[in-house]
């Protein structure tokens, strides 16, 4: 292969190809000005933009779309194949902090509390963060106010919840009764 | 030193013998311009690629390769890139040494033959070499010509949909029993926060009625009971009214005796009293 | 007790969709146990390699195809279009010297060997720039050693060099020349 290829002018349907494939192939969004680069800038940029609507419209209802961000055009994979798409990868699911499983049993188990409640019950204070991560993944929610200075939001657990750790309700989560039998297996954690 | 002496040789100008024809003078692809000299080492990978090259030019059957002429061309080209003090890898010396011995063993006669071994043809190895190089350098060049990634393609990698659902910690209700079970080891709280399974599902209520009050505002009494639950769902709910009252957490409101009972949130205790 | 919401099983053509956005947002190449995963494994790998080659006839003709390698299968644009991607690329793809190419070749179709052999071969030194070049693209890598005084590394080409020349084992390498063939061979040099 040269290093300097003498190019034909590359009909529409061409171009089409080639943008669809340097899109495809591209690590980051791709500028019209760097994508009529490839045709050494003789294609307008108004044609351009047409045959990237038309691309557009000829993915639509695939997997992968060709979106328009800020610094371009990029395709990207559909957001109802993600579930599909994460079993790909093999990452273990991280674990949550002793802090923030602390937190949410708290929660479960004395809803509705307030911050300052979880923090009475735990001795330390409770970082905006965990609840804020906690509220983030739809597990607990604010579900009014104490009347006392301040009014501190309540805090109890959701249906979301309930479904993720697949509960009927909050009496099937283990009972606290019994606790004794299983404070053996503590440290296991 | 060995190396001068072997040299000597192919500085005094022996003719060379080409299929029986004397050349006059080397052919004209083996003249190279002083200045192109070390250009032209750059092009050999060494001592066999010169050799094969030589072979190759003089259109010669490498399996019948006439030692003499051989080894006097590469033994010009080793003493032209002497003369330009070119830095001369050790493996063209060695080659010299090894076609000038293989050389004077072909003038010496054959002793008779006692085994295969011994008979073998003085060039044998060095035909193998040739031969196993050659082959591997064509190698490489069909190798080079497999369109490959980065230079003919390109590997499609298209963006994952932002990580909505990256991959979030897995819990289990076990983890929660064991949290809880912590706390109540590293402090005295169990006192204080006696749950049992009967009290769980009053504050699940209680969360619940909350939540309720807070997108519709207040509620009639009795809209907090579902008609036709179970007997022991309602003695739980009302539990959790009580309860919830006791926290002050909800205010019950009549306007008068026999009027409706209404529920909502707790109104804020400052705010009443100015 | 898992996070991942539960999927209805999917048809045909809604799986061609999936592996097509799988296959065109993947990294590396994916083997059919992976692509299977991601189905929870009810799929079965008959169905899929039918499906994968359904969906490499239906790109027949574009700009990128869908081509089965070492490492599983993978989507690559076509060479016909390096010209114009050639522009879009800051640095160019890196040519290798013929040292370079002569100790791969060997490597490659004598493995695994020591750099020994390879000078052996070769005639002269392999320097050690040379090796890590090779293993520098992640061609070429040590696999174990020679037990003989020094205990040389011995060398064997990876998936990743028959990946990126597109091919499915070594024995699609290009068959060495017959010795005949090599007699021939005229020098192009």
């Amino acid at each position: 292969m040269s290093d300097t290829p003498h190019l034909l002018s590359p009909n529409p349907s061409d171009i089409k190809r080639i943008l669809e494939a340097a899109l495809l192939a591209a690590q980051d969004a791709l500028s019209i000005a760097e994508l009529r680069r490839m045709f050494d800038e003789e294609l307008e940029a108004s044609v351009l933009r047409r045959l990237l609507d038309e691309l557009r419209d000829d993915w639509s209802g695939r997997g992968v779309e060709l979106i328009q961000i800020a610094s371009g055009w990029r395709f990207r994979t559909r957001a109802d194949l993600q579930p599909y798409l994460e079993k790909l990868k093999n990452e273990k699911p991280p674990r949550y902090s002793r802090a923030v499983l602390e937190t949410l049993a708290i929660i479960a188990y004395r809803q509705p509390v307030t911050r300052g409640d979880i923090e009475d019950i735990r001795g330390v204070s409770v970082s905006p963060g965990i609840i804020k991560a906690l509220e983030g993944r739809g597990w607990i929610d604010s579900v009014g106010y104490r009347e006392v200075p301040g009014r501190p939001a309540l805090y109890a657990t959701t249906r979301r919840f309930l479904d993720d750790l697949g509960l009927r309700t909050l009496a099937e989560l283990p009972p606290l009764a019994e606790l004794q039998k299983v404070m053996n297996f503590d440290d296991a954690r | 030193m060995s190396g001068d002496a072997l040299l000597i040789e192919a500085a005094v100008p022996t003719p060379v013998r080409l299929y029986g024809e004397t050349l006059e003078k080397l052919p004209l692809d083996l003249y190279i311009p002083p200045d192109a000299l070390e250009v032209f080492l750059d092009a050999f990978q060494g001592p066999l690629d010169l050799l094969l090259y030589l072979i190759r030019k003089a259109n010669v059957d490498i399996l019948d390769i006439p030692m003499a002429p051989l080894t006097a061309q590469y033994l010009v080209y080793v003493e032209a890139m002497r003369e330009h003090r070119l830095e001369l890898a050790a493996e063209y010396l060695l080659m010299a040494a090894m076609l000038l011995e293989i050389k004077s063993r072909m003038l010496l006669p054959r002793p008779p033959r006692e085994s295969a071994d011994e008979g073998e043809d003085p060039r044998a190895e060095l035909v193998r070499r040739l031969i196993e190089y050659e082959q591997m350098k064509a190698a490489s060049l069909a190798l080079d010509a497999i369109p490959r990634a980065q230079r003919e393609h390109e590997w499609v990698g298209v963006q994952v949909a932002e990580r909505i659902a990256e991959i979030q910690p897995a819990v289990s209700a076990v983890d929660l029993q064991l949290a809880w079970l912590a706390l109540m080891r590293h402090a005295d709280v169990t006192r204080h926060h006696k749950v049992s399974r009967e009290a769980l599902s009053v504050r699940e209520f209680m969360s619940g009625i909350l939540r309720r009050l807070t997108d519709e505002g207040s509620l009639r009494f009795d809209q907090l009971f579902e008609a036709g639950a179970p007997a022991a769902q309602m003695v739980v709910n009302f539990l959790a009214v009580l309860e919830l009252a006791r926290e002050n957490l909800i205010e019950l409101l009549q306007i008068e005796a026999f009027a409706p009972i209404y529920v909502r949130h707790a109104t804020p205790a400052v705010a009443e009293s100015v």
